[in-house]
C-alpha cells in the first residue's frame, strides 16, 4: 500500500464544510439503535466546540428509508425534503447537518436533481406550497455530521483524555472504517477523499491515535440494504454481507469497527451476535466479537465522556475489553442503570458470544 | 542308444517349450466361455478340422497371404517355415529308414549326421543326402533373406520393418545361426566322414582343404545344438510365439469363434499370432501420411503381449482397417483395439432423458445419423429421393435423434454405446418397419453388428440402387467423370464396394483410382481418431485427397457425411455424397422435360 | 443453534484461490486444445444431447477451467460423443476428447 | 526556385514518416519534437506485436528515413505559439525562433491514460499495481518482473480496457491496441515466467489485425493464458500485498473472485497535451472524444477544417503502429497535393 497515492486522491476529493450555524436533522432509526450517539454529538458541537447548532422539533424522516424500500415515491420523498429545507430557512440556517447517510444521500441527491433539473425543484416547491404553505431556500452547505467531526478532528484530540492506544504495549490500535453505502458512493465528490477510499473516518481514526487497516472487502455493502433486512426471509442474504466483512477482516486482527451510518454499526454489531449463534463462530479476540462504534461515540469516549451516557451499554459486542485496552475507566455497576440510578433490567446472555454483564 | 552330451541344449529347449506352449494353450482355453469351448468340442469331431489342416498349410506353412502381398516376401516366410517342417519330416524319415525303428531318440534325426557317419549302406541313402541338402539350401536362402531385410526391407516392398524387442533379438539371433551352424556342423563332419550330399559334402571337403575339422566338427555341432535350444527357450517370449499359436488360432477358428468387442483369451491368441511381419505398417496412412511411428497394429499387439499398453497407442488409430484388411493372420485389429480402449474409458452416461416421440411408423425408417445433419444436403437430396419413388417412410431423426451409439463404442465407451443401443433397438422394434436406411456407414455398422435387428438394414446406396432398378426412379446419366471414396466404415467396415459402383455408374463415368475398395484411404476424421489432434488428421485428409485427385476428375463421390465434410475442407475439387449426384440427375431431366414439353 | 427464520446465504461467487482445478489441469495436459477454447457456443448450438437437455460444452468447459465442477459428472453423463461439435468447432478444439477427458478426470479424483 | 515549406510538428513515427516522405519529395521540411530524442513512444516499447520483432529496429527505420531525406530537425523544441497567417504557417518556440512555411503537420500523437483515474483498481496505491507501458519499461531494461517484495510473480491479471470503452472516465472510443498489447505481453510474460498463470479480464477481444487472431490463438495453445470475459468491479490488496480482483465471469453467469500477484492494467490512449495545445493555437477541429477531426471520416482522412494544415497518427484516433505509417505517408500526400495546388474539396459531391 502506498500511502502518497492514497494522500492523493484524498487531496483530490475535498469538500466545503461549513465552520458554524448547523441546521441538524436527526436520523430515524439511530434514536433507537444508538440513542446516545446524536446527544453526544450536540453536546461535543456545543460544549466542547462552542457551536451553534440548532433542531426543529417538527423535522421529519427524509423517507430514505420507505424510498430505497421502493415504497415512497419520488415525488413524495422530495417534497418532504424540501419540508425540511423549509424549516431549516424559517430559523433562520443555510448549514444542512443530516446524522443520517441515508438521509444525507436522499439530500445530494435532491439537490442534485433539482441542479441538473430546475423543473423539478420548481414542482416541488408548487407541491409543498399547495400542502403546506411553505417555501424554501436550498442550503447553501450540506455536510454529515460525520463531516463535521472530522472538521474538527483536530480540535476533538486537542481536548481528548485518551487515545486508541493500547495501554499494554503502547501501540496504535487496529481500526476498522466502514462509510455507509450512501455516503460517497453515489457522488463520489460529495464526499470526504471519494468513494473508492473514503477518508472522513480514516482521517479521526489517525488524528485519534489508531491506524486504519485496508482488507480486501472494504468497500462491501454491511448489508442493511433496505428491503434485504425488513423481510424476514431475506435476513440471510443481510447478514452473509457482513459475514463476507467479517472473513474478510478477519486476519487483520482489528481492535475495533468504526461506522458512519445508521444501519452499519447495527448490523455489523447485533449480525455477530447471530452469526454466533448459528454458525458458531466468533471474531475477534476470545470469543467476545470486535465492538463496533458511531463516531459520535469514539469521539465521547477519547474524550472521556462516561461510557453509560454514551449508550455504549446498548451493544451487542460488549465495550468492556476494548475500554480496558485503551485504559478508559468506568463503571460495570452502573451499566444496567437510568440516570437516576434505577436498574433497566439485565439482557439475557448469549449461547456462543462472549460478553460482559 | 545314440547320445552325446552336445544333445543337451537342443533337449533341455525343446522340453521347455513344450511345456510353456502348452501350460499357456490349455489356460487360455480353459478361460474360454463355455458356448466356446463347446464349439471346440464340437469342432474337433467334423469336417472343419480338415478345413483347419488345409488352411495351416496354405497360411501358416506356404504364408499364401504374405506372397500375395510381396512374393520376395513370402518367399521368405515359407523358406523358413515350410523348409524346416520338411527338413524335419525328411531328417525323421531319414533316420527311421536308417536305424529301421519305429522309435529312436526324438533328437536322431535333428543331429542325423553326427551319430551316422557311414550312411551309405542303406538303400536311398543317396536321395537322402540329395533332398537333406537341397532343403537346408532352401532353408538358408530364407535366412540370408531374412538378414537382408532387417537391413534393406524395400526390397520386399516394405518402407518399414518392426522394432524389436531383446526376446525377439534373442530369438533372431538364434534363428540365424541354426542353419548355418547346422551347415557347418553337417559340412564338417562330411569334411571328415565324407557323408554329406551334393551341398555339404563339398562344402565339407573345401573346408578340410585348409581347416583343423577334428577340433571344430564337435564345436560346431555344440553350437547347431545351443542355437536350437536358445532359440526355443526364447520362442514363447518372442515373436516367435506365432508359429504354434497361428496354428492352434486357425483351427479355432475354423470351429467358430469370433472375436468380440471385449477382451479375452481368445484375443491372447490372437495377439500371440501376430508374426509381427511388418505388413500392418506400410498400410497405415498414420505411419505413412501422418508420421505417428509407434502406434500400428504390431506394436499395438506387442504393448498388449508385453503388458505396457499405453493409452495413446491404443487411441492413436481411425480405425480405418486396412491393417486387418492385410493381416496374413487375419487378426481382427479392430475389435482388439476397442477392447482395449475400453480400459481406459471412464463415462458413466445417463440416457434417461431421451424419451423419442414417434407418432406414426411406416415400413421404411430412415435414419440420417448426426453426421448427415451437418451435411443437409445428403438429408435433402435423400428425402427427395423418397418423395419422388413415393416410398412410404418415416424418417427417424428428422429433429435430431439419438445417436447410433458407434461414436462411444469407437471410444471404447463400450457400456455407454449398449444404453444407447438398447434404447434404438427398442424404438426401432416398436415401430415394426421393414428397413431401415442410413445415409450414414457409422451407424449401418453397428445397425448391422450390435443391434440385432430382425430387419433389413441398407445403406441409402444399397437402397437407391434398388429403387431403380425395380423404376420406382429414373436415373440420369450424366457425362461426369467421377472417382468414389470407399468410406472406410461402409466398405472394409461393412464390405459394401459393389453397389455404391452399380449406382455411380447408371449416373457418371466412374474412374477408377489406384487406392479403392480394399485399399482405400481414411478421410482422417474417423471418430475412432479420438484423440488425434488437427495436424495429423489434415495429413491423412491431404495423402488421401492427393490419391483421389490424381486424374483431376469432375466429382469426388463418396458415401459417408462424414467424409464428405471432411474431403471437401481441402478438395480442389467438387466432393458429393452419392445421393446428391443422383437426385441433381432426376432434377435436370424434369428441367429438360418441363422445358421440352412448354416448347 | 437458535432458529432465526434465516440463515447464511451460499455465496455465488466463484472463489478461483479456493476452486476444485484438478480437472482443468488434468484435461490442459492430456487436451490441449481445451485451452483454445473461446467460448463461441457452436458445440452446444449443435449438440445432439443439447437438443433434449440443459447440457451445455460451452459453459462446462468455462466452469471446469474456474474450478467450479459441481454438477459436471450430472451434466456429461449425457454426451452421447456423436462427435457433431468436434465438426462444428470454429477453432479445432478436440471436444470429443475434452468430454472423454473429463470423464477420466472424473474418475481418477473420484468426483 | 525556393523550395516550399513545410512544418511537422511531433516526431513520433507518424511525425517522422510524413516528414521523411515530403522531405523525399523535395520539400524544406522541419521536423519538431519537444524531447531530446526522435522516436515518441515507440521508444519505450521493447517488442511489437504481432511479429515480436523490435521497437528499435522501426526506430532506425524512421531515423534512416529523415536523415537520407535531410530533415531538418528541432529537438527540444518549446512551442509557444503557432498560427496561420494569409497563406504561411508560423511557428515559435521556447527560445524565440520563428519558422515559416507553406503547409503544416500536425503529428502530436497521444498521451497514455492515467490509470489513476480508475481509481477502484488501486494503480498508485497498492503496490503490485502497474501499467502495461510500466511493465513494457520492465521489458526493455531487461529487468526480471517482479512483486515489489521481490518475489516472482505466480499469477498475473491483465486488465483489458482501463481508460477506453468507460463513460466513467469519459472515455467511450477503443483503444485498438489495447487487446493484442495484452496479448503480445501476456505471451512475453509466459516466455520469461513460464510457470506463472496469466489471465487476461477482457470485455470483448479484439482482434482486428491481421495476425492478431493468430497471436491470441498461440497464447491460448502455446502458453496456456488464460481469458476471463468480464470486466474489473475493483481491486483490493491482500495482506500479502497480492491482489485481489473482483469480475463477473459472464461467460459462466457467475461473480469471481481471485488473488494475483500483480496486475497490470491496459490503459489506452487519449488525446495528447500537445495536440490539445497545438490544435487550439491552430484553430483546428477536435472530434467529440477530443481527438482532431477530419473533414469527413471516410474520404478526407488527415485533412483538417485548415486549409495546408494536416494531421497524421494518433492525434487523429488510436492506431496502431502499421495504421499510423499508412496514414502518415497519407498525410505526407495530402500535404504534397495540397503544394501542387490540387483541390480535393473539389471532389466533394455531397453536403
Amino acid at each position: 500500500m502506498k500511502a502518497e497515492g492514497k494522500q492523493a486522491i484524498w487531496k483530490e476529493y475535498q469538500k466545503e464544510i461549513a465552520d458554524d450555524k448547523y441546521f441538524y436533522v436527526r436520523s430515524c432509526v439511530r434514536q433507537n439503535f444508538f440513542p446516545g450517539s446524536e446527544t453526544t454529538f450536540l453536546r461535543i458541537l456545543r460544549e466542547e466546540l462552542g457551536k451553534d447548532i440548532y433542531e426543529h422539533a417538527c423535522h421529519t424522516t427524509c423517507t430514505g428509508i420507505g424510498y430505497h424500500g421502493d415504497i415512497v415515491p419520488v415525488d413524495t420523498m422530495m417534497t418532504v425534503v424540501a419540508r425540511q429545507f423549509a424549516m431549516m430557512t424559517e430559523a433562520g440556517y443555510e448549514n444542512l447537518v443530516p446524522s443520517c447517510i441515508t438521509s444525507f444521500g436522499i439530500y445530494t441527491e435532491v439537490m442534485d436533481t433539482w441542479h441538473h433539473f430546475p423543473e423539478t425543484e420548481q414542482k416541488v416547491r408548487d407541491y409543498l406550497w399547495k400542502a403546506t404553505g411553505r417555501e424554501f431556500q436550498i442550503p447553501k452547505n450540506l455536510a454529515h455530521a460525520s463531516d463535521i467531526v472530522f472538521k474538527f478532528r483536530k480540535e476533538i484530540a486537542a481536548k481528548a483524555k485518551y487515545q486508541l492506544i493500547n495501554k499494554e504495549t503502547g501501540k496504535p490500535l487496529k481500526v476498522v472504517e466502514h462509510i455507509g453505502c450512501h455516503y460517497a458512493k453515489m457522488f463520489p465528490d460529495k464526499g470526504i477523499g471519494g468513494a473508492e477510499y473514503p477518508y472522513v473516518l480514516t482521517g479521526m481514526i489517525e488524528e485519534w491515535g489508531g491506524e486504519v487497516i485496508d482488507y480486501p472487502e472494504r468497500r462491501h455493502c454491511c448489508g442493511f440494504g433496505f428491503r434485504q433486512y425488513l423481510v424476514q426471509a431475506n435476513r440471510g442474504y443481510s447478514m452473509s454481507c457482513s459475514h463476507k466483512k467479517f472473513e474478510s477482516m478477519k486476519p487483520y486482527q482489528p481492535d475495533l469497527i468504526l461506522t458512519n451510518c445508521p444501519g452499519c454499526p447495527m448490523f455489523l454489531d447485533k449480525w455477530q451476535y447471530a452469526i454466533a449463534e448459528l454458525e458458531g463462530k466468533t471474531y475477534g479476540a476470545n470469543g467476545q466479537g470486535i465492538p463496533v462504534f458511531t463516531y459520535e461515540e469514539l469521539a465521547g469516549l477519547m474524550l472521556g465522556y462516561n461510557p453509560w451516557d454514551l449508550g455504549l451499554q446498548m451493544h451487542q459486542v460488549s465495550c468492556e475489553p476494548l475500554m480496558d485496552k485503551i485504559g478508559i475507566e468506568y463503571n460495570s455497576e452502573t451499566k444496567y442503570h437510568d440516570k437516576n440510578g434505577n436498574s433497566l433490567g439485565v439482557p439475557e446472555k448469549p449461547t456462543v458470544l462472549k460478553v460482559s454483564l | 542308444m545314440k547320445y552325446d552330451p552336445f544333445v543337451i541344449p537342443f533337449c533341455l529347449g525343446a522340453i521347455i517349450l513344450a511345456f510353456v506352449l502348452i501350460y499357456k494353450y490349455f489356460s487360455w482355453i480353459f478361460a474360454l466361455n463355455k458356448t466356446d469351448k463347446h464349439k471346440i468340442l464340437k469342432g474337433i469331431f467334423s469336417v472343419r478340422i480338415f478345413k483347419a489342416i488345409k488352411e495351416v498349410f496354405l497360411e501358416s506353412l506356404l504364408h499364401r497371404k504374405v506372397f500375395r502381398v510381396n512374393p520376395m516376401l513370402g518367399y521368405m516366410h515359407m523358406s523358413l517355415a515350410f523348409g524346416w517342417l520338411l527338413l524335419i519330416l525328411g531328417g525323421t524319415i531319414e533316420s527311421k529308414v536308417h536305424s529301421l525303428k519305429m522309435f529312436n531318440t526324438p533328437y536322431e534325426p535333428i543331429f542325423f549326421k553326427f551319430f551316422n557317419h557311414d550312411i551309405s549302406m542303406f538303400s536311398g541313402a543317396e536321395e537322402f543326402k540329395f533332398v537333406m541338402d537341397l532343403l537346408l539350401l532352401f532353408v538358408l536362402s530364407g535366412v540370408s533373406l531374412a538378414f537382408i531385410k532387417r537391413f534393406y526391407s524395400k526390397l520386399f516392398g516394405m518402407k518399414k520393418t518392426t522394432k524389436l524387442k531383446i526376446g525377439d533379438w534373442m530369438a533372431l539371433t538364434a534363428l540365424w545361426f541354426i542353419f548355418p551352424l547346422r551347415f557347418f556342423a553337417e559340412s564338417f563332419t562330411s569334411g571328415i566322414y565324407h557323408n554329406g550330399g551334393f551341398l555339404t559334402g563339398t562344402a565339407g571337403n573345401f573346408f578340410a582343404s585348409f581347416l583343423p575339422l577334428e577340433n571344430l566338427t564337435y564345436i560346431a555341432w555344440w553350437a547347431y545344438s545351443i542355437a536350437l535350444g536358445a532359440f526355443f527357450i526364447a520362442l514363447p517370449f518372442s515373436r516367435y510365439m506365432h508359429i504354434f499359436t497361428e496354428v492352434v488360432l486357425i483351427f479355432l477358428r475354423n470351429f467358430g469363434i469370433k472375436s468380440t468387442k471385449e477382451y479375452n483369451s481368445f484375443s491372447e491368441f490372437e495377439i500371440h499370432s501376430c508374426s509381427r511381419c511388418g505388413i500392418c505398417l506400410d498400410k497405415c496412412q498414420l505411419l505413412t501420411a501422418a508420421r505417428i511411428k509407434d502406434t500400428q497394429a504390431v506394436y499395438f499387439l506387442q504393448s498388449i503381449r508385453y503388458n505396457n499398453l499405453k493409452e495413446g497407442k491404443a487411441f492413436d488409430c481411425m480405425l480405418c482397417g486396412k491393417c486387418q484388411e492385410f493381416c496374413p493372420v487375419a487378426i481382427d485389429l479392430n475389435n482388439i483395439r476397442i477392447s482395449k480402449r475400453m480400459e481406459f474409458a471412464s463415462g458413466n452416461n445417463n440416457f434417461d432423458y431421451l424419451i423419442p416421440k414417434i407418432e406414426k411408423t411406416a415400413p421404411i425408417i430412415y435414419f440420417a445419423g448426426c453426421m448427415t445433419h451437418l451435411t443437409p444436403t445428403i438429408k435433402i437430396a435423400m428425402e427427395s429421393i423418397f418423395k419422388e419413388s413415393k416410398t412410404d417412410y418415416l424418417f427417424l431423426d428428422k429433429d435430431g435423434g439419438i445417436c447410433c451409439g458407434r461414436p462411444l463404442m469407437l471410444a471404447g465407451e463400450i457400456l455407454n454405446a449398449q444404453k444407447l443401443i438398447e434404447k434404438n433397438v427398442k424404438l426401432i422394434k416398436e415401430l415394426g418397419a421393414k428397413t431401415l436406411v442410413t445415409s450414414c456407414p457409422i451407424c449401418l455398422k453397428v445397425f448391422k453388428e450390435d443391434y440385432e435387428l430382425d430387419i433389413e438394414i441398407v445403406h441409402h446406396t444399397q437402397f437407391i440402387l434398388k429403387l431403380a432398378e425395380a423404376g420406382k426412379i429414373k436415373l440420369n446419366k450424366s457425362d461426369l467423370n467421377v472417382v468414389y471414396h470407399d468410406p472406410c466404415e461402409l466398405g472394409r467396415g461393412s464390405g459394401i464396394y459393389d453397389e455404391p459402383r452399380t449406382l455411380i455408374n447408371k449416373v457418371g463415368n466412374l474412374k477408377s483410382i489406384s487406392q479403392e475398395k480394399e485399399l482405400s484411404l481414411c478421410c482422417g476424421s474417423s471418430l475412432a481418431g479420438i484423440q488425434l489432434n488437427s495436424v495429423q488428421k489434415e495429413l491423412v485428409r491431404i495423402d488421401t485427397l492427393k490419391a483421389l485427385e490424381k486424374n483431376n476428375p469432375d466429382c469426388i463421390l463418396t458415401a459417408c457425411p462424414l467424409c464428405k465434410k471432411t474431403l471437401a475442407k481441402d478438395s480442389s475439387i467438387d466432393v458429393k455424397d452419392i445421393s446428391e449426384l443422383v437426385w441433381n440427375g432426376i432434377t435436370e431431366s424434369k428441367i429438360v422435360e418441363l422445358t421440352q414439353n412448354s416448347n | 443453534m437458535k432458529n432465526f427464520g434465516f440463515s447464511l446465504s451460499k455465496d455465488r461467487q466463484i472463489d478461483f484461490d479456493k476452486s476444485d482445478k484438478r480437472i482443468m489441469d488434468f484435461v490442459k495436459i492430456e487436451e490441449p486444445t481445451f485451452n483454445i477454447c473461446i467460448a463461441c457456443g457452436t458445440c452446444t448450438a449443435t449438440c445432439s444431447a443439447g437438443n433434449f437437455t440443459e447440457m451445455n460444452l460451452r459453459k462446462m468447459i468455462t466452469l471446469i477451467k474456474r474450478g467450479e465442477i459441481t454438477g459436471v459428472r450430472a451434466e456429461l453423463s449425457k454426451c452421447m460423443l456423436c462427435g457433431k461439435c468436434s465438426l462444428a468447432c470454429p477453432r479445432g478444439v478436440n471436444t470429443r476428447n475434452v468430454i472423454f477427458k473429463i470423464n477420466q478426470a472424473l474418475e481418477k479424483y473420484s468426483l | 526556385m525556393n523550395r516550399k515549406r513545410v512544418i511537422v510538428i511531433g516526431g513520433g513515427i507518424a511525425g517522422m514518416e510524413s516528414a521523411a516522405n515530403l522531405a523525399s519529395m523535395g520539400y524544406d521540411v522541419t521536423l519538431f519534437e519537444k524531447s531530446q530524442e526522435l522516436g515518441g513512444h515507440l521508444l519505450g516499447w521493447e517488442k511489437l506485436f504481432p511479429t515480436m520483432r523490435m521497437g528499435k529496429d522501426v526506430v532506425k527505420f524512421l531515423d534512416k528515413g529523415v536523415h537520407l531525406a535531410k530533415v531538418n530537425i528541432v529537438k527540444n523544441s518549446n512551442i509557444t505559439n503557432a498560427s496561420k497567417n494569409g497563406n504561411l504557417f508560423t511557428v515559435s518556440c521556447g527560445d524565440g525562433a520563428k519558422y515559416e512555411s507553406e503547409a503544416l503537420v500536425l503529428a502530436t500523437g497521444y498521451d497514455i491514460f492515467d490509470a489513476k483515474r480508475k481509481e477502484e483498481y488501486g494503480y498508485g496505491i497498492y503496490d503490485n499495481v502497474i501499467t502495461s507501458a510500466e511493465l513494457e519499461e520492465i521489458f526493455l531494461s531487461g529487468k526480471p518482473l517482479l512483486t515489489t517484495k521481490g518475489e516472482i510473480p505466480k499469477r498475473v491479471g491483465i486488465v483489458h480496457c482501463v481508460g477506453s470503452r468507460d463513460e466513467k472516465v469519459g472515455n467511450v472510443y477503443c483503444s485498438k491496441v489495447c487487446c493484442v498489447t495484452a496479448v503480445k505481453q501476456s505471451i512475453e510474460i509466459k516466455e520469461k515466467i513460464p510457470d506463472s498463470n496469466v489471465f487476461c479480464f477482457y470485455m470483448d477481444l479484439r482482434m482486428f489485425g491481421m495476425h492478431f487472431e493468430t497471436l491470441y490463438k498461440q497464447a491460448q495453445e502455446k502458453h496456456a493464458v488464460n481469458f476471463i470475459r468480464g470486466r474489473l468491479s475493483e481491486a483490493c490488496e491482500n495482506m500479502d500485498g497480492s491482489l485481489l480482483v473482483k469480475v463477473e465471469d459472464t461467460l459462466a453467469g457467475k461473480p469471481l473472485r481471485m488473488s494475483v500477484d500483480i496486475l497490470v492494467l491496459m490503459v489506452g490512449m487519449v488525446p495528447s497535451e500537445g495536440t490539445k495545445k497545438i490544435g487550439t493555437m491552430l484553430g483546428m477541429n477536435f472530434g467529440a472524444n477530443g481527438f482532431l477531426k477530419s473533414q469527413d471520416q471516410h474520404t478526407m482522412t488527415s485533412i483538417s477544417n485548415i486549409p495546408g494544415a494536416f494531421f497524421a497518427g494518433c492525434c487523429g484516433s488510436p492506431r496502431t503502429i502499421n495504421n499510423v505509417f499508412a496514414d502518415a505517408r497519407s498525410a505526407a500526400m495530402m500535404t504534397a497535393s495540397y503544394l501542387e495546388a490540387y483541390d480535393i474539396e473539389e471532389r466533394i459531391t455531397y453536403i
